[in-house]
């Protein structure tokens, strides 16, 4: 089909993006560009749907249908597009406020009921918009406008809740991996029923550094863990510690130590 | 032995009793033989707001009233000729409004000294043997010994032998009304086909009824009601909630759409859901949300997809949809609100009805956000102003609220279904690509009723984004430009006003041009008001009646008719909210006349502060 | 060389470029040095919708209005005397808005190719270069270039360096005004304690500004504003929100109660959440829902407990607490509910100002719930008012609402800080055991102004059930008895009547008792008003001028005042809200004034309406 | 304290209780009612908290401080009133559509604070108080007033969602098996931080025998596990049968079939 024929390009709007120089939703709006020629999908069948918050503007810089709606609710509007229009591949832009502060119940709702679209969560662990308030998933003692003392409250896991309300496809990548994003990306794409995809999004203006440990070189090998279909958990500096099983508790073991990687 | 014959223009039964009594099925079932008999009928039914209150109690009296007649028949009537009671506390409950000389049929069984102690009446004391009820002609009928001796031998249980006698009840009043036990009997296979012991049970009370009638010791008289003059067609019995089911499904076939119906259940409004969701093969959706906000978005998701989105709920669920009202005007796609209204504030009185959410309907959103306003006057009325709800925002590309009440959603009348062709036509306008070469789409260009075009997912070529900031006239693009945004509010207000283009002109529904009464009413008052200034202009007065069912905007000349009277009555079952609307909009002084009662107005009531406001 | 100083009553000030170059903080400064200095001021800070757009657009352009003067000031002005501009986005944006005559000073570095492209200047067009600034006094200074030379060798980078610019403007006024530095200077050190280095450069460049006055070739001229003759007391300069903020401490201070704010963050009421939570001390909790439905009624739960519950909002979230504040009427407890008003319907314009959820406030709910609502006319009246808010809601047990919006949250002026003494007393009423042995408790019992008592849980004995059905009055067990719905309905409208007596009566601000013309408005328009008709007045016409600050109820004598007047004009930043409710209330036909563009009125357009209105 | 002294009695209220005849909840209000006078607080500090449903009438029908609030949001009041009263007892009661339909977002935030409150979840799979239509615990299928051809919504597993939710007192009881819930009821007071109990609650009138198999004697024991401290995973009829894993898959074993006890 001649879809296949468009290029990152055809999904760019004449309109200027306005998110502040350096946010992490550039990257992932460039990324989201890049693979939709790749999915074989005609233009006019893709619609993207969004809440209030800096990454819910992304809707306006995807030349798609899409609708830039109030907040929190994305989920549900989708809900009711998808319900009536299966053919359209439906794209969900949230923030960490919109998706599981004010949108919690929408999204476990839709999360249970498993309707074949995709939830970009940008989880930048703040509320971007607004200025810097603490967000569901702040660690706890954040300080921020609304916490000049740290926050108190403990912060949603976005995976584990998502389990909770049986999820079907649940992921989770970061905007300074353009590579295992774009990955994530064409998965999430490719199940069928809701796949979640969380992104670590770096808000330098409210929360800059937020998942360093995790995109920096210097500490990324050592932090971060990929998960891979029926690899085992391996990670660090030189792959030398992996995770295994002690009865039900997940312990690190260095493989140095003469463990097998099986 | 056989009696007397009397012919009556109208009567008004009361079946009343425990919620497990099956009350509501044995009015249902009289109303459905009256109406297939030709009957104008009208019906109230009173249900307790515990699912099933403690059996025996006051809180738990269900009850359901029946007006028919031969003549023309427009409420359930002030008070009744015949009060069926199944025990003490549903005669308690009900007697005060049964008229002088009025019939009596008690089910002695539950006049014994725990119901009556239930109902609370003092020690030792029972109506039914004191002279208390001597204004009445009162039949004590131990309606369960009889029951449960026809049914002897039938190898019921006791328990399952007393669900009958309701079916003892109703054929009783069937031979007191002259009418045939066919349609009930129909029924009765239907409903228990699959227990053919229970068909013939109930089918052998029913007619034992019927019978006792005529062996009764104590005589009673028969009386003939006969059919009205309706005009020819179809007819059959309808329920508000009905009408609305139908009405919408109806629009949307005209419209050529699919139906997405997106709720929360909420009485008095969960039936229409659950009518709707038997009719899947309409192209119907529904959609049971997690909240009445899911219900709301979704149902704007479903038309931005290119359906006809429809969400129903009442009070309290439609404070929660606000937020949403005011994307789905800014985003201008259709979207059909529908408000069952019920008693309020909060949680209020939930079994109870009331108009109380107008000004909520009108106002109840952040910034300037005029949306379209009807109403119903009348069971099937829904039907029509529904359809009209959905003409309206298809062809406005607005939401529009369709206000109805617990009163007409579940009261019934007999309606003539339309035919598909008798309905006003309804014009859907997707927009198709006909771009010029380089032309980028415009998502909010206007024609000349300032109507944007529905561009809808999956059309090659139109794609664009719409959302809920400010946007540019015609492009749609986001902006913050001081003087565009005063244009888009001034634009969104003028395409609602503009509607009034489109609908029918204000009408008297009688009464003379000018003088010096007018009596104007909006939604579910009007059976009350038509039959009250009916009564006041036969008594010699001159009064006027128009009732309004399009409330934003209002046709093009009810100011001239207001113009044209003295003074304006303006009865409403709340504080007085219409009130404040047309005194606002057409300087006028009206006189507000208000009853917040949870209960339509009675005859009564009305025509006597009719006449006090015509001295 | 020095120059001569020109004596002026009042300057207009307009800092202007990216929301980089650190307008706000510019602005900021000088207000507080003027109002130090004993200058009465009005500030408008006016930002972009995103938090940093694009560099050098047109959309990135952030402003800083100010008004400072010997005489009183009540607006921020409509042109100014003095443009500041640190690009050409900068410049094109606000020239318009420049007084014929008036100074421009630019920052040369801000009008190079790629900054004038950016602002959308046609190919090689440089406004400092043509003659299109002809009629002002244009100062072309190479800021960046200046600010980087007197940093050289102070070892930081340039992007540092850069980050002082603002600094050299500032001292640059300074010197053009003859203000000290020392306030500013100040403030530099607390602010950059950590990184002295840092101190030294903005000191330094401070000064630099300052010095620069006297040495520039091009003679610019020295203006001195005389402190204007204040009451005497300790005057601080005030923002709407901080105020607010302050109001809702004193209120429960003064109650004896603890505060309980439970919010959810959105623009432009966020400020008030984060000055709340550095008071945790004044026994202040705050409560970041999980959104606008958790932090109402989270607050609801805290005023059962005891606490004053305050939620606030705008207006999307306002409307998605509609149903809970039917709750918490129908509770009869006490709750402060603040709107701070932006540009709607929707997400409308959430940084622009606009006073269009009056109607929401007084009808945004089901059923008949009315609540009280008050309304700020200025930044410092925003304490007085929620404070009021506050009063009213304790003593009389409902829900009150307090309207403000985005001009005067976000504009200042000077504030006589009050003392604890000058503010009205707010007695609260918990409820004691004061039972008869046997007797039961009645939460529901009233006094003679109908509010009930606040027996909260921990008071033994008093244990009881509240809920949001209807009740029965007094004892408050649920109740569906229509008498009793239809009595409680006209308690709760009449107990919300009955404020009328503890407000308040209205005064007129200007003018006479009676006359030909009244200008009545509401809220934050005051300062414009007052201006617009003392201007009117001066040139010779009779006009009198009343700012409502309660509007549910209205003030007693309202309608006395209304009829006194040939003609009532009521300007609002809406499409015609208060003009409704005093239609339809007073019977008066008054005249609409309305702007929609997310702007407070300019004194020119009032004025000429007022005169157009008084031919 | 003479609190101690307090009956069952003491917690009735002259309000007539209006639930049908047979209905669950009038179990579960005669075992809270008998806990209550052992844990030892005064009437006057003890608060329930309600939304709307037939479960939430509950609060009439205990002389305490109570609220029957609005529909979802009792979570939510309670959140408010215990993060101001700190030292009071608060019990909330809540349907499964109350909690986990329109109160699902509130669920998850309370439990994620953690605040020290009761959370009674009246679980009878169906909406009650509005005449039986299916809610988010019916199963897949559910034949109810709104779905007559079935529902087809995934359901929730309550305790799985408060998991993920991060909860961290997480029982479930039944109403026909008062000696149970009493204990569950004593513990899950006992417990600080915010103790979730989902009570199995018949509704004979619109969703009758929905737990039949765990409740009634001849299957009670043959699908019922009751789950203690430190004993293992033992059911069935003549508790033969046992919950091992294998790996990580949970699997039912025999213990006839020499499957030791450890
Ligand atoms: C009903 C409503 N409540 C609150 C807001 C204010 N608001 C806008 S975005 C936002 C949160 C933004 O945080 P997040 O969802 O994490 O998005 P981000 O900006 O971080 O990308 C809030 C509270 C709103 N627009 N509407
Ligand atoms: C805002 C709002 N939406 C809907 C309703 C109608 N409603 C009352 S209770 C209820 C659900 C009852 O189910 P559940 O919570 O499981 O309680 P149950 O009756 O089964 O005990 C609904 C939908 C309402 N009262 N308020
Ligand atoms: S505030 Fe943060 S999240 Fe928002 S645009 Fe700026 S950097 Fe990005
Ligand atoms: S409807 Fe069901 S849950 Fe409600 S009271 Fe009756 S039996 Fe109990
Ligand atoms: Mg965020
Ligand atoms: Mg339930």
């Amino acid at each position: 089909m001649e879809e296949i024929k468009l290029t990152a390009k055809d999904f760019v709007t004449d309109q200027d993006v306005r998110w502040c120089p350096g946010c992490g939703d550039y990257s992932i709006l460039k990324q989201v560009q890049t693979v939709m020629p790749e999915l074989g999908l005609a233009r006019e069948n893709i619609v993207f749907i969004s809440g209030i918050g800096c990454s819910s503007r992304f809707p306006y810089y995807m030349d798609t249908y899409g609708m830039h709606s109030i907040h929190g609710r994305a989920t549900a509007i989708a809900s009711g597009l998808k319900a009536t229009r299966p053919e359209l591949s439906v794209w969900i832009v949230t923030g960490d406020g919109d998706a599981m502060s004010i949108g919690g119940n929408h999204l476990i709702h839709l999360l249970r009921r498993n309707f074949n679209v995709n939830i970009l969560l940008f989880n930048n662990e703040i509320y971007g918009l607004t200025k810097g308030q603490y967000s569901p998933t702040s660690p706890v003692g954040k300080i921020a406008k609304s916490t000049p003392m740290g926050s108190v409250d403990y912060p949603f896991n976005p995976l584990a809740l998502c389990l909770g309300a049986s999820g079907t496809f649940i992921a989770r990548t970061m905007d300074r991996d353009p590579v295992h994003l774009r990955e994530i990306l064409k998965r999430g794409n490719a199940h069928k029923g809701t796949s979640l995809l969380e992104i670590y999004q770096n808000c330098n203006v409210f929360n800059d550094g937020a998942f360093e440990a995790f995109t920096e070189k210097a500490s990324k090998k050592a932090e971060t863990l990929f998960v891979v279909q029926d690899k085992p958990l391996v990670f660090g500096q030189n792959s030398e510690k992996g995770i295994r099983l002690d009865g039900l508790k997940p312990v690190i073991v260095n493989l140095a130590d003469g463990v097998s990687l099986d | 032995m056989a009696s007397s014959t009397e012919i009556k223009n109208d009567v008004v039964i009361l079946f009343a009793g425990d919620s497990g009594d099956g009350i509501q099925l044995t009015g249902t079932q009289f109303t459905n033989t009256a109406a297939l008999y030709g009957n104008d009928i009208s019906t109230f039914p009173n249900f307790p707001a515990e699912i099933r209150a403690p059996q025996g109690t006051l809180a738990g009296v269900s009850g359901f009233q029946l007006h028919f007649g031969s003549v023309e028949i427009h409420t359930p009537g002030d008070a009744s000729d015949v009060l069926v009671v199944m025990n003490a506390a549903a005669l308690k409950a009900n007697v005060a409004q049964l008229k002088e000389g009025g019939i009596i049929i008690a089910n002695t069984e539950g006049f014994d000294a725990k119901n009556l102690g239930l109902a609370k009446y003092p020690e030792g004391v029972n109506p039914l043997e004191n002279d208390s009820l001597a204004k009445f002609k009162v039949y004590p009928i131990d309606i369960t010994k009889l029951t449960r001796t026809c049914l002897a031998g039938s190898g019921l249980g006791t328990k399952e032998m007393d669900r009958s006698r309701n079916m003892f009840v109703l054929g009783l009043i069937y031979w007191m009304y002259n009418r045939t036990l066919d349609s009930t009997v129909d029924y009765i296979r239907e409903q228990f086909k699959k227990r053919p012991e229970l068909v013939e049970a109930n089918i052998k009370t029913l007619k034992a009824g019927y019978h006792y009638g005529d062996t009764i010791e104590a005589p009673m008289s028969r009386y003939e009601v006969k059919a009205a003059v309706h005009e020819r067609g179809s007819y059959r019995n309808i329920m508000g909630n009905q009408a609305t089911a139908i009405g919408l499904i109806a629009a949307a076939q005209k419209a050529g759409l699919d139906l997405f119906y997106g709720t929360y259940p909420i009485t008095p409004a969960s039936d229409i859901l659950h009518e709707l969701s038997k009719h899947k093969n309409f192209g119907v959706k529904t959609f049971q949300a997690e909240d009445e906000i899911a219900a709301i978005t979704s149902a704007i998701g479903a038309s931005f997809g290119g359906n006809l989105g429809v969400t129903a709920s009442s009070g309290p669920g439609i404070a929660l949809k606000g937020e949403a009202i005011g994307l789905a005007l800014m985003l201008e796609l259709p979207l059909v609100i529908v408000n069952v209204q019920r008693g309020g504030p909060s949680t209020g009185l939930p079994t109870k009805t009331e108009q109380a959410d107008l000004l909520q309907a009108m106002y109840g959103r952040n910034g300037e956000a005029p949306v379209a306003v009807v109403a119903a006057s009348s069971p099937s009325d829904c039907f029509y102003m529904v359809y009209e709800a959905c003409r309206i925002a298809v062809e406005t590309m607005t939401p529009v609220f369709f206000l109805s009440d617990g009163y007409i959603a579940n009261g019934a009348e007999p309606w003539k279904f339309p035919t598909a062709a008798e309905l006003p036509a309804i014009t859907t306008r997707f927009a198709k690509n006909e771009l010029l070469a380089g032309e980028k789409y415009k998502p909010y260009k206007r024609d000349q009723n300032l109507v944007r075009e529905w561009a809808i997912p999956g059309t090659k070529g139109l794609e664009h984004r719409v959302g809920g900031i400010e946007k540019e006239n015609e492009t749609g693009n986001i902006s913050y430009d001081p003087d565009n945004h005063e244009l888009m509010v001034k634009i969104r207000q003028a395409k609602i006003d503009g509607i009034a283009n489109s609908i029918p002109l204000q009408k008297l529904d009688s009464g003379k041009e000018k003088g010096k009464l007018l009596v104007l009413g909006w939604g579910s008052t009007y059976g009350s008001i038509k039959t009250a200034v009916h009564d006041v202009v036969q008594s010699g007065h001159e009064v006027s009646h128009a009732q309004l069912r399009y409330l934003n905007p209002f046709p093009k000349n009810l100011g001239e008719i207001l113009g044209n009277f003295e003074k304006v009555l303006i009865p409403e079952m709340n504080n007085g909210q219409l009130i404040k609307i047309i005194r606002d909009k057409y300087f006028v002084d009206a006189i507000g006349f208000n009853k917040i009662k949870g209960m339509p107005f009675t005859t009564g009531e009305l025509t006597r502060k009719i006449i006090e406001t015509l001295q």
